[in-house]
């Protein structure tokens, strides 16, 4: 608690919340001195040997500013290189990601087909701000790799997406040769099932993180904002629909905490955690851009920068009805 | 601290695993029988020292910290067991006004017979008062040593098996309508006092009208000095801790197996529709007990901000609206037979009942629009209305 | 249009909207006076010969004081039986329907086992008001027939519901012989279409009347009751909710209607219209308990009656979830 | 006349059949090419007669009664034409209060330059005012023959585009606040006016700016007397007789086709919940059809009721939000990736931008809450808050 309250506080003075989405190269360099990038990764490897805890409170305050950088999935990338012991380049790889090197965990499925001569094609979506990131890690059909990105058949093509507030890259692979194996097949599945959870948990901070920064603005502007010869603040209907907001983002929040300190949990336990988050988050926005009225339809108000990563945080490692079913089926069996 | 509360985690399971009524629900399909298996549980409750932990510690079972009157109550909710509705005005409203605002008299004579199951109702809402409780026009008036009640109670709680009563009456009606108004306890057999119960849409009775014909209560019975009653309210109402939420929530998911039931009575178990709507209500209960946890820990902590009861108080009813809409939506025709009910149980797998039954979680002790309110201008600092037009 | 104002008027002011739920026995003698058990009968077989418009006004009456008396599974039965010109006692049991005997079409699905011998045995539920019925109109395995309820092999049970405003029961068939076969098992289809057609829109008829009485009743409630100094009707959060039951009814009544004139209609189309007004009355009526507080959850005040009535007609004839489905497949197709 | 409107609809339906364009989504997705659009296809609908039904019968294609133009809308939607955008506020607004309010000559000179393609916007309302119009703050100064204008107007529909512009401005700021408007028609290529267009959130740029430094409009160009434009644009915003509704619900039912098309593209055919949701849609959005063809039947046969239009706009706006929702919920990632949009229309199947542009509908010409207000204090009649606090 004492550390997660002192990141969160670190991070807002760094971060200040009058400046959304902050360059993203400065803020990576920001992030590595503050140590950021090394939060999870064990002391015996030179990183804080923080827990998820920490990992949440910053990823919740990166949120908040609606941060450009990619610290979720280089985080991602940082713990299958951790995890990976039997790795050769391991100790190698630790040291330049925590200076500031860049090897992402894709966000999106892949679809790749292994070929006879043991090479593999085709296509890893959900690459964030590929083109800062030295390699990624990515799962390929016989495990998790480490797949630099000026190896022969890897490149990258940017998609454009919706969201301002971030970039999205599609790493080709046309017949890559896997070498650097992270894991064997065998430790594939629990490292998949592990970064998983901790990826669920990161958007979820996120959503929180930046919902709560979107109920900020839509009160402060309900305060100012007059119609009728009054503050619109002081419309009950309207009111009410920012309590409502508040409740979202509170229990929301509250599963949000459980999860993250129940070691127990498992990948859907997180994963519906995520869910309520983004579906909060999603909520809040779309009564953001309402209760600002025609401003919040314009790109000149951060209203739409909210309402868009909500909408692409709702995608990203499996969308609400993909888990709510296997929640469903679960609490069934 | 952790230690030790485990270890009266252990002990309570213990005590519950032999002590708990299995057949609750069976011995509470009338109001009477309901009576009956309220009276025995509470009775082993006490004598097993869980009835009343957050009493003083001169009182045996008394003295426990709020963490622990937590592990209690999750244990309770775990089981399974009772509510204790039929002493819950006593243990908590009553005691609080007493131990808070009561003088050494009153002390004496009533908080040990509250153990002995001396039940207690609250005679505080009035119809045409609703949410706004100060609106009260039940008259008292002082006549040598007693006050003369003339007036008229609503909604409460199981006042029709009542020993006493916690009554609110206007001793005054000049100045702010706060003013003027008296704290009294009354005796329910005294002559005058009429209890009519309250016929619930679900056909339970939970509550009850309180008539007051003349009704004659001794001066001594007064909590407080006259007129300085709505500040003893306030004891009166903030003595429940959070705690009832946070067992009806870690009830309401115990009950989910309920819905589960329903899915696989209906073959709906392929219907990925239904998976996903009953995923959502999983998820949204699952976070109504994070949060009612997070509440009562922040309590522990000291960190409560003003307006998180109204959010637990919201998150807690809509999710049984929910929970109850979509058993009833899943269970289809065969809900629309009348079944037996549980009384004073909210998830009761007769899900007409239980439907009609959560209506009175957005309605009672505060209106949903009430709660928005505090959220709204207590907790957000959007402005209050300019008094004169104001909610 | 003048026809189902005419009808409009008659009904309210033979049921004043002051009375709810009138005594079913009086309340059908009057129906029978006013010829609303023959509205639908063509001419020729000496009904009034009205259209689709007219018994729908007629429903929608009666739901808004929430009949008692059983005049759509009446309507239907005798529609049924007007469509079967080869059963030999057709004119004969016209005639009886027509001057108040009733023999009413059941509203829920049957289950049913035909045997070699020629019987049958199960279980016809969703009766109404079988006490008060001289046969029903079934569907048995081999077409509709009428099934006179002193007939050996019948019985009938009540099963109590929910809903105070009606009675339901179940027809026990034991063996039962069926004779008095209304259509051959070429006609059966037809004539199920076009009864569960009607039925629906029956039902939504009474879903529309109803839900409109009790918005009324909840709004001329809102005007008297007082709250923190001020009737609730001038809560701007309480009168915007008011404004949406007002919305929901009306979009759902303008469906309804539609539908009623377009002979073209099939039955997903006009069970759709239903979904749409139990739907509408299901809110509102949920919203009429809230906005009533306290005295709404009492069965002294009629609030429950409308609720009660609203979830057991979004059972009638297959439910929300059947019929929805079966929009969805036809719209995709 | 049921006769005559179904000749009516078979020359209309021959007419699109040969005229309508039909590649005009390609054709629009750079503003420009809109424009072109646009222009090309009033101009088709002018010479063929159907662009301006409700003028009166002295103009070509004028003179058509409610009940046709309806079925010429009705046709319009079924063909899938474009919008009629750009010539809307033309040949709506600046009819109507040219027609109703103009003098002779102002009449005589803009009315044919309408059909000619000349096109108007309005310039009504500004930031700070928002939905409500009376607050303006654009200042009108009159010096000698003209009047001298200094202000701001927003959320004027391609302004960018317009040649003339609707004015309302201020010429006393004393008394209530609806007295003091004049009405003024601005000539867009005036000195001292600057248009900005709006970058919507979606990628269109339906609105702009309009920054008046200086602007000098001769006093020929007011309609009606000074300090009584608040009457004049009463008349401009009743202009607009339903029928834009009821084409645009038409235009989404035939738009159903494209969520029909994500079911297939995403193999959800046998996923239940996804065919009832969309069951739900069907309905909500063939109700809404049927809702706009009842409120045009009751204005042809005048029975209109006061709130009747307020019913239709909220019912119309959460039908396309839903619409939208449930498009982007089904193509799930791949909406998240930007596609080319359409401009100027609602249901183009890119569903982010769908789904953002269904914001302004219940924004926009009186926000939801509006609406609300509306129905409840005209049609049903509840009280209205007292003077001073009001809404």
């Amino acid at each position: 608690m004492i550390e997660r309250n002192e990141l969160a506080d670190a991070a807002q003075k760094a971060f200040p919340a009058d400046t959304l989405s902050p360059a993203r190269g400065e803020s990576w360099q920001l992030a590595a001195e503050m140590g950021w990038l090394m939060v999870r990764l064990p002391e015996a490897d030179g990183g804080l040997g923080l827990t998820r805890e920490a990992s949440t409170a910053l990823h919740l305050e990166m949120g908040r500013i609606l941060s450009a950088m990619p610290l979720i999935p280089a985080q991602l990338g940082l713990q299958a290189m951790a995890a990976s012991h039997d790795f050769a380049e391991r100790a190698e790889w630790l040291e330049r990601l925590a200076a500031g090197e860049y090897a992402p965990l894709p966000m999106l499925e892949a679809a790749l087909t292994p070929r006879p001569d043991g090479t593999v094609s085709g296509t890893i979506s959900g690459v964030f701000e590929a083109d800062m990131a030295a390699a990624i890690i990515a799962e390929l059909p016989n495990g998790y790799a480490l797949v630099p990105l000026d190896a022969p058949g890897v490149s990258i093509v940017e998609r454009a997406i919706w969201d301002p507030s971030r970039r999205l890259f599609d790493v080709i692979l046309d017949g890559y040769t896997p070498g650097r194996m992270l894991t064997d097949p065998a430790g594939t599945k629990a490292l998949h099932d592990q970064l998983s959870g901790e990826a669920q948990l990161a958007l979820a901070a996120d959503c929180i993180g930046a919902a709560s920064a979107a109920l900020d603005m839509t009160i402060e502007y309900m305060k100012v904002r007059r119609q009728f010869d009054r503050p619109i603040a002081l419309f009950q209907a309207l009111k009410h629909r920012a309590a409502d907001m508040k409740t979202k983002i509170t229990v929301a929040e509250a599963l949000l905490w459980k999860r993250v300190r129940d070691e127990s949990a498992g990948v859907t336990d997180l994963a519906a955690a995520k869910v309520l988050a983004a579906e909060a988050f999603r909520f809040v926005t779309e009564e953001m851009v309402q209760l600002h009225g025609g401003i919040g339809l314009t790109d000149e108000h951060p209203c739409h920068l909210f309402l868009k990563r909500a909408l692409l945080n709702l995608q990203l490692c499996g969308n609400a009805d993909l888990w709510n079913e296997r929640v469903g089926r679960e609490a069934l069996s | 601290m952790t230690h030790d509360l485990e270890a009266l985690r252990r002990d309570v399971r213990s005590f519950l695993k032999a002590q708990a009524p299995a057949d609750w629900r069976d011995a509470s399909r009338t109001q009477d029988d309901f009576v009956r298996t309220q009276r025995d549980w509470f009775g082993k409750l006490v004598r097993g020292g869980y009835a009343i932990p957050h009493w003083p510690a001169e009182y045996p079972g008394g003295g426990r910290s709020l963490a622990e009157q937590k592990v209690i109550y999750e244990e309770l909710a775990r089981a399974d067991c009772p509510r204790l509705l039929l002493s819950f005005v006593s243990t908590y409203h009553a005691f609080a006004t007493l131990h808070e605002c009561g003088n050494a008299a009153q002390k004496a004579r009533y908080l040990p017979r509250i153990l002995e199951g001396e039940t207690w109702c609250q005679g505080f809402s009035e119809p045409g008062a609703g949410s706004d409780l100060a609106a009260i026009k039940t008259r008292a008036e002082r006549k040598g040593d007693v006050y003369v009640i003339n007036g008229q109670k609503v909604w409460s709680t199981m006042a029709q098996f009542a020993d006493k009563c916690l009554l609110l009456a206007r001793t005054a009606s000049d100045g702010p309508k706060q003013a003027g108004i008296t704290y009294l306890l009354m005796d329910m057999k005294a002559p005058g006092v009429t209890v009519r119960p309250i016929h619930q849409i679900q056909g339970d009775e939970e509550f009850a009208e309180i008539f007051l014909d003349n009704v004659e209560i001794p001066v001594s019975e007064r909590v407080g000095e006259e007129g300085m009653g709505w500040a003893v309210a306030q004891a009166t109402l903030a003595s429940e801790r959070g705690l009832t939420l946070m067992e009806l929530s870690y009830r309401m998911r115990g009950a989910l197996g309920r819905v589960a039931g329903l899915i696989r009575k209906h073959g709906h178990e392929d219907d990925r529709g239904v998976l996903r709507d009953f995923g959502v209500l999983v998820t949204q209960v699952d976070a109504v007990c994070a949060l009612a946890d997070q509440f009562l820990d922040n309590r522990i902590n000291g960190i409560e901000r003003i307006g998180d009861a109204s959010i637990v108080k919201n998150a807690y009813s809509r999710a049984l609206r929910a929970y109850s809409a979509l058993g009833l939506r899943l269970g289809g025709m065969d809900e629309q037979y009348v079944a037996p009910i549980t009384f004073g149980d909210l998830n009761t797998g007769n899900w007409m009942a239980d439907f009609m039954n959560s209506y009175a979680w957005t309605i009672a002790g505060g209106s949903e629009e009430v709660q928005r309110n505090i959220i709204a201008e207590r907790m957000l600092e959007m402005p209050r209305e300019p008094k004169g037009w104001v909610l």
